[in-house]
């Protein structure tokens, strides 16, 4: 369902919409971040890419699974913590964000379902936005098979076309959103469409960053396990989580109990972010760790994107969102890693 | 393995059961997790209370126990013994002090219930991780060291060596005898003073026992209770064990200086013997006056010297003495010139201190004891004493009581009078504190049979006159001022710890009190042993004291170290420090802040002497890397009791 | 002026002749606008070195990162690493000196005086292009920063965009060093502690909430403690994990590990992190202002640090990594150290 | 009428000094307010800040160290290292926007009994009207 919405209706349009937490990106202390949005006037939707992505939305860094205590008489009580958010909006989406959120369903979805996952994911809408400028200058979407006008995870697509938006709805959830505003949007015309066209091919071409031929990577890794590479490459990583925390696609996770009381006892079991780069992360209780130093940890974190991943799901998990590059303290570029890994050898 | 802990609440009678609910306390402990035993009893320090907690701990195999009770500092060790009597190890035992810091303090029945639940879980919760320990036992070296040949050493080397123990005695200046050799007559029952103090000297310097120093400094300590080290420094004295003491020296020698033992009333030479019953019957040789050591510059003694005992070349000598107990008795001495100017002293030649006056009576002293006043040599009419000079005075001076002014003062005036019959003595004093046996009545004994009148206030001025030291005070009894025209001022002189007691106490690592007099560890139970094991006091350098009770004490610190000799070995608290070595990166922070010197890096990391080491727990706060605790009282620990006193 | 080719020449002089592992400096990122650290063995790629105020890093911590790698290793190369230390950086080597990390013959110096410039700050060279992207960042021999922008290339003169550290910094002329680049300049600012003081002066209210939304915004990446060349411990305090097993740890130490942080990044747990974190850095934090640099949300950490350095030498006349003899801050005290906070 | 504020106080007191005067409070049957919980150390240079930190966030609102007076440690200097530590824990506090009366410091013998009472019925007092701590408390 393709549909016109003039930007001075999106404020009218995001009004209609009660019953929904709406967030937007923001621009508080020069950084950009989802906040929840009381109405949308100062709406600034041409922004760069927001610090976090909105993966916390549906995989919080802290998740509560579960309480437990024991009453006085010692009897063990386990209560389970489902969450149950209200429908949340996300408005401005990057594609390359909301292409993550497929590729964290395949995680969370599948055989195992993880219904603290679901709950928030099913209660999440997202209104993506057509990069019509890279957000980025480390911006690489187009390599990893993705593009700025992606629309996979998204449930509305915005495109901007000067003074309105050409709005695509992809999924029911999306039209429901359209729906609450309906008297706001317009059927495109016919140089709408091709205005439309014309934006997101423009958009494509404006990817400065690339990395060819990606795909001879991922064999080649199966080979590279023992590679002296990741030395090289890691030796000014510092081991701090920036890379994974901020990326929208990493997922790995630590359950840990948190006592609050041990008369009577009291406590949550949560469940956190973690990963690949810390080094306790895969540290056994013997004190033996296989993944020891941080070449290690950069191995892993290649492999899990470029190996595991693909040859488990078929795709590459990475969306070329560019904040691993952008935000390294110490400039380590996972495109031009994959550049040398393509050519190792 | 699961640990089985014992709870066990004390009623003390009503002094606990009668503000908290004790049995609603033992309740709450039988439900609280990990604990399988809690009961309470109306004596838990009874005999039959002690049996209870025995019992429990067998019949039901408690691995630790907490006996919430009064302070730990009465029963820890009761129960701790009851603990082992019962097959468990005594530190598995911790008290919850829920009647000084509980009971007694509060009258809200309910919250202080709350309350000496949390201290009971608290202590729970840290027993949970005590170690087992065992006492660590060093072996002893059997001598001891005495710091100060006065009358307070000399007694405790004498005791400690009579009973078998080899001690060594060192003494800063060249003859041991500290003040009391200066001393005239002695209170109350004016025994002359050299005449009591000489044969122990001399007993000294003849016993088998003893190895004494003078003329020698005690520069560094180390090692700890029953294996200190020494390092002593022996001054040169210049004279050989040649010398035959034929004073042909003292007869050629150019240079006179100032006498110390007459305190500046009469001089001597630069080559001297301090004071003819001197011991050892030694000369020294001054270098601060001789003009450089330099033969060619003088020589003069060297030439007379028949045996040739003179050695210009005599080094300072460093001697090394292991020792197992120590006891300081370095004394005291008066209030400076500077301190005490509003008096005139130092300005006024008539104007002097309580020691100086004592040689003025001597028959030993400047004058064969005929009290002659040192700016004309006439005999003085008209003496004013005057009392607290610099004690009791909080705003500019000390704020303590110096204890033995009013005696001497007394015992000044009566010698006066019984040299100068037709004299007036006046005493200006702010009260007479004569506690002491005999003493009340020898101040008695002054006013009624001398004659000298007692002047209760305080002296406003003092200066010279027409030949007179002018003094203007006021006599608060009848509310008027006094002015006297006196020939003689006496000041008796605060006592303050002997100079360099502050270098000391940093030496031998022990605390001082906030007057300079090195602290004793407990005020009231442990009056004679310092904060550091091993090392005890004696006499003036904790207090100002008079002789009997110097000796006393003295005493008292031989027995204590005896105490310590004796041992085959000494146990120490297990409490100590431990490194996790993995953790430590040898950052010296923890030898740094270490008071007993008690942690050294070896091969990069830090390794506790457990002997040394008394277990304070500063280095644990200090270590960044979570890598030294000290054992029972470790971060784990703190943290349960944190949640303990917090939660709920 | 640092003279870069004096720089090149003598890096590549200590590398041809064994007389060093490899070479710590900076070299031009592809990823950033700000250099990117670079570990030079090969003489020939010496050339590639780069020393202008893009050099942010505090490349201390690759001697920390050194170290460890050494102890890992079963035959160590001994010889030591050379490394291209500014100002501040030579003072974080003193503090791993005092502290015994390592021995002065671990590392040949490198140090480069700053001058009166320093290093740029990225955010405030935005602010000064007014949200303009800029690309490529050259810079002039007058001192300017010129940014290539979509509207053409803009000159600001560095000393406008410096960082905040810099503005503040204690000492722009390295301490200790073996070759020496640069004139030596031992300026002190007027102000060192102005932006402490700024935030002083607000009221305990408002610095509480000041801190309370600073605070929540931390993801625990830990990027400020991995980028610090004084958190070079091997476990610390937030690790979930105990590092120090031996083979005769039992499993109740483990499990009795305490958690004095926990892991979930609630504000309570926040606060302690980082209130532990400047805690354990008081006397020892010598202001490269790196953990503020790194924090992807831009949280002010080094308020925390800087406050506790003006406590420092104000109470106790201590400036952390001048002198390598002197006991740390807090393991020696003064019988004259302030004591009317105590009752 | 809603129950009256009760402050909850975390005391770490040094076994030799402040505990033994809390004893002497307690033998002289002086009355204090039963907020306080003490926690007995060795000496108050073992205080870990750490310790402070973590009594804070388990929902303390007020917490005391107490040692021997300068130059009266048991462990002849401990407690000047706990001065110069506590200093900087306490401007941190501060900084961070802890309300400064939270986190108290004092020197208390073991002859002051009535030092300590003193300490903690002025520390219940100016805890009161500050209402619960929510700064640096776990979120409930």
């Amino acid at each position: 369902m393709d549909k016109i919405l003039e930007k001075k209706s999106l404020t009218n349009w995001l009004k209609k919409l009660t019953g929904y937490d709406v967030y937007a990106p923001v621009l508080k202390d020069d950084l950009w971040n989802y906040e929840i949005i009381s109405d949308g006037d100062n709406l600034e939707l041409d922004y760069l890419n927001t610090v976090q992505a909105p993966k916390k939305f549906i995989f919080p860094q802290v998740e509560n699974l579960l309480d437990f205590g024991s009453s006085d008489e010692g009897t063990p009580e386990i209560t389970e913590t489902l969450p149950q958010p209200n429908p949340t909006v996300i408005l401005g989406v990057r594609p390359c964000d909301g292409k993550a959120v497929i590729l964290q369903d395949l995680v969370f979805g599948g055989e195992f379902t993880d219904p603290y996952y679901w709950n928030r994911r099913n209660a999440t809408y997202l209104v993506g936005l057509t990069c019509n400028t890279p957000p980025s200058p480390n911006c690489f979407c187009t390599s990893v098979d993705g593009s700025p006008h992606s629309q996979e995870g998204l449930d509305i697509l915005l495109t901007d076309l000067g003074t309105k938006y050409f709005v695509e709805a992809l999924t029911d959830k999306g039209r429901k959103l359209v729906s609450a505003g309906q008297a706001l949007f317009k059927a495109p015309t016919a140089k709408d469409k091709k205005d439309l066209e014309q934006v997101k091919t423009g958009s494509e071409k404006k990817i400065k960053r690339q990395i060819k031929n990606l795909k001879k990577v991922p064999p080649k890794l199966k080979d590279m396990f023992d590679s002296p590479l990741w030395d090289e490459e890691a030796m000014s990583c510092l081991r701090c989580g920036i890379c994974t925390f901020l990326c929208p696609t990493c997922h790995c996770f630590d359950i840990s109990d948190e006592v609050t009381s041990s008369l009577p006892l009291k406590g949550h079991r949560i469940r956190t972010w973690d990963t690949c780069q810390f080094p306790d992360f895969t540290m056994h209780s013997s004190g033996h760790n296989p993944r020891p130093d941080k070449a290690s940890r950069l191995r892993q974190r290649m492999l899990h994107k470029f190996q595991y991943f693909v040859e488990i799901h078929k795709k590459y998990q990475c969306t070329g969102c560019g904040r691993c590059v952008s935000l390294c303290p110490v400039g380590i570029d996972i495109i031009e890693v994959l550049d040398k890994v393509r050519d190792y050898g | 393995m699961k640990k089985r802990t014992g709870v066990f609440v004390c009623h003390c009678g009503i002094n606990i059961a009668g503000t908290v609910d004790v049995k609603k306390v033992a309740d709450k402990l039988n439900k609280h997790a990990g604990v399988d035993h809690a009961e309470d009893y109306v004596y838990m320090c009874s005999d039959p209370g002690q049996k209870r907690i025995e019992e429990a701990i067998k019949e039901k195999n408690l691995d630790n126990i907490v006996v919430a009770c009064c302070s730990p500092n009465l029963h820890e060790t009761t129960f701790r013994n009851a603990a082992k009597a019962a097959g468990i190890n005594e530190f598995q035992c911790e008290i919850a002090n829920i009647r000084e810091q509980c009971s007694w303090v509060h009258k809200d029945m309910d919250k202080a219930t709350v309350k000496a639940e949390k201290i009971t879980v608290s202590a729970v919760e840290r027993v949970r991780q005590n170690e087992s320990l065992e006492p660590i036992g060093i072996p002893v070296t059997r001598r001891a060291l005495v710091v100060g040949g006065g009358i307070a050493g000399i007694q405790a080397a004498l005791d400690m060596a009579n009973t078998g123990f080899e001690v060594v005695l060192v003494e800063r200046s060249p003859s041991i005898g500290g003040h009391m050799i200066q001393l005239s007559e002695t209170f109350p029952t004016l025994d002359c003073s050299q005449c009591i103090l000489t044969p122990k000297m001399v007993e000294v310097s003849k016993h088998p026992k003893i190895k004494l120093m003078v003329y020698s400094e005690v520069q560094e300590i180390t090692g700890y209770v029953g294996n200190f080290k020494a390092k002593i420094l022996k001054k040169p004295t210049f004279v050989t064990d040649a010398c035959t003491l034929c004073d042909e020296c003292t007869r050629v020698c150019p240079v006179v200086q100032s006498n110390e033992f007459d305190l500046g009333l009469t001089g001597r030479k630069a080559i001297y013997i301090p004071f003819a019953q001197a011991i050892p019957a030694l000369y020294t040789l001054d270098i601060t006056g001789c003009p450089g050591l330099m033969p060619i510059a003088c020589g003069k003694c060297a030439d007379v010297c028949d045996p040739g005992a003179i050695d210009f070349d005599m080094k300072p000598e460093i001697v090394e003495e292991e020792i197992g107990a120590i006891v300081l008795a370095t004394g005291y001495d008066l209030y400076g010139k500077e301190e005490m100017a509003e008096y005139g002293y130092g300005k006024y030649a008539d104007v002097m201190d309580g020691l100086q006056f004592e040689r003025l009576l001597s028959a030993s002293g400047p004058t064969q004891g005929k009290v002659l006043r040192p700016s004309d040599h006439k005999e003085p009419k008209e003496v004013v004493f005057i009392q607290c000079a610099g004690s009791r005075d909080p705003e500019i001076h000390c704020a303590y009581c110096s204890k033995i002014c009013c005696m001497y003062t007394a015992k000044h005036a009566m010698l006066y009078k019984h040299k100068v019959h037709d004299g007036q003595a006046y005493i200006f004093y702010i009260d007479i504190r004569s506690g002491g046996k005999n003493y009340e009545e020898f101040v008695q004994r002054t006013t009624e049979e001398d004659g000298v009148l007692y002047l209760r206030g305080k002296v406003s001025k003092i200066f010279e006159e027409n030949g007179k030291i002018k003094v203007w005070g006021t006599d608060t009894l009848i509310g008027k001022p006094v002015e006297i025209d006196a020939d003689l001022v006496v000041l008796a002189m605060a006592m303050r710890p002997s100079e360099g007691a502050d270098k000391l106490a940093r030496t031998f690592k022990v605390a001082v009190d906030k007057d300079g007099f090195l602290a004793e560890a407990h005020p009231k139970l442990k009056p004679v042993e310092s904060v550091t094991a091993g090392i005890f006091y004696a006499g003036a350098v904790q207090a100002p004291k008079d002789i009997p009770e110097a000796v006393a004490q003295a005493s008292g610190a031989a027995a204590k170290a005896i105490g310590i000799l004796s041992q085959e070995r000494l146990f120490h608290s297990p409490m100590v420090a431990k490194v996790v070595k993995n953790l430590c990166t040898g950052c010296n922070m923890c030898v740094d802040v270490c008071p007993y010197d008690a942690i050294s890096l070896e091969d990069g990391k830090a390794v506790v002497n457990d002997v040394l080491c008394e277990g304070c727990g500063t280095c644990s706060a200090t270590c960044l890397r979570a890598a030294i605790s000290v054992k029972n009282v470790t971060p784990q620990q703190i943290y349960e009791m944190i949640d303990a006193s917090v939660g709920g | 002026m640092v003279n870069l080719d004096e720089l090149k020449k003598e890096a590549k002089r200590v590398l041809e002749d064994g007389k060093v592992k490899y070479v710590i400096g900076y070299v031009k990122s592809k990823a950033s606008n700000m250099a990117a650290p670079a570990f030079v063995t090969d003489p020939e790629e010496i050339e590639n070195l780069i020393w202008d105020p893009t050099c942010v890093q505090n490349l201390t911590k690759f001697i920390v990162d050194e170290k460890k790698r050494k102890a890992q290793q079963k035959k160590p190369d001994t010889r030591p690493v050379a490394v291209v230390s500014k100002g501040c950086d030579s003072r974080a080597i003193n503090v791993l000196l005092q502290e015994k990390y390592i021995e002065r013959d671990d590392v040949f110096i490198l140090g480069v005086a700053c001058e009166d410039l320093g290093v740029i700050d990225e955010k405030k060279l935005a602010q000064k292009l007014k949200g303009k992207r800029f690309g490529e960042l050259t810079f002039d021999d007058k001192k300017n920063v010129v940014a290539t922008t979509t509207d053409g290339t803009v000159k600001v003169p560095v000393k406008e965009v410096l960082a905040e550290r810099c503005v503040e910094c204690q000492a722009n002329t390295p301490l200790i060093y073996d070759v020496f680049l640069g004139e030596e300049d031992r300026r002190k600012p007027d102000a060192p502690f102005a932006s402490v003081e700024k935030m002083e002066s607000l009221s305990n209210k408002e610095r509480g909430a000041f801190w309370q939304e600073q605070l929540s915004k931390c993801v625990r990446c830990y990027a400020c403690r991995s980028t610090c060349p004084m958190c070079y411990c091997d476990e610390c305090v937030v690790d979930t994990i105990n590092f120090a097993v031996t083979p005769d740890t039992t499993a109740q130490e483990k499990a009795l590990r305490i958690k004095w942080i926990e892991r979930a990044s609630t504000k309570s747990e926040n606060f302690g992190y980082h209130l532990v974190r400047a805690i354990h850095l008081v006397g020892r934090c010598i202001d490269c202002g790196e953990c503020e640099r790194v924090c992807p949300l831009d949280i002010p950490i080094r308020f925390l640090n800087k406050k506790l350095e003006k406590t420092a030498k104000e109470l106790f006349d201590y400036e952390p990594g001048m002198d390598t003899e002197k006991p740390a801050l807090v393991a020696s005290f003064k019988d004259e150290d302030p004591e009317e906070f105590i009752r | 009428m809603a129950e009256e504020f009760e402050p909850k106080i975390v005391a770490f007191l040094c076994k030799w000094c402040s505990s033994a005067g809390s004893d002497l409070a307690g033998v002289s049957r002086m009355q204090y307010p039963p907020n306080v919980v003490p926690i007995q150390v060795m000496c108050s240079g073992s205080v870990s800040p750490l310790y402070i930190f973590n009594a804070f966030k388990k929902g303390a609102d007020g917490v005391l160290v107490s040692g021997c007076h300068p130059g009266d440690c048991h462990y002849i200097e401990g407690n000047y290292y706990a001065r110069r530590r506590i200093a900087l824990v306490k401007e941190l506090l501060e900084f961070v926007g802890l309300e400064p009366e939270r986190f108290q410091m004092s020197w208390v013998s073991a002859a002051e009994g009535t030092k300590y009472t003193e300490v903690i019925k002025d520390f219940v007092d100016v805890l009161k009207p500050l209402g619960p701590q929510s700064h640096l408390r776990r979120e409930q």
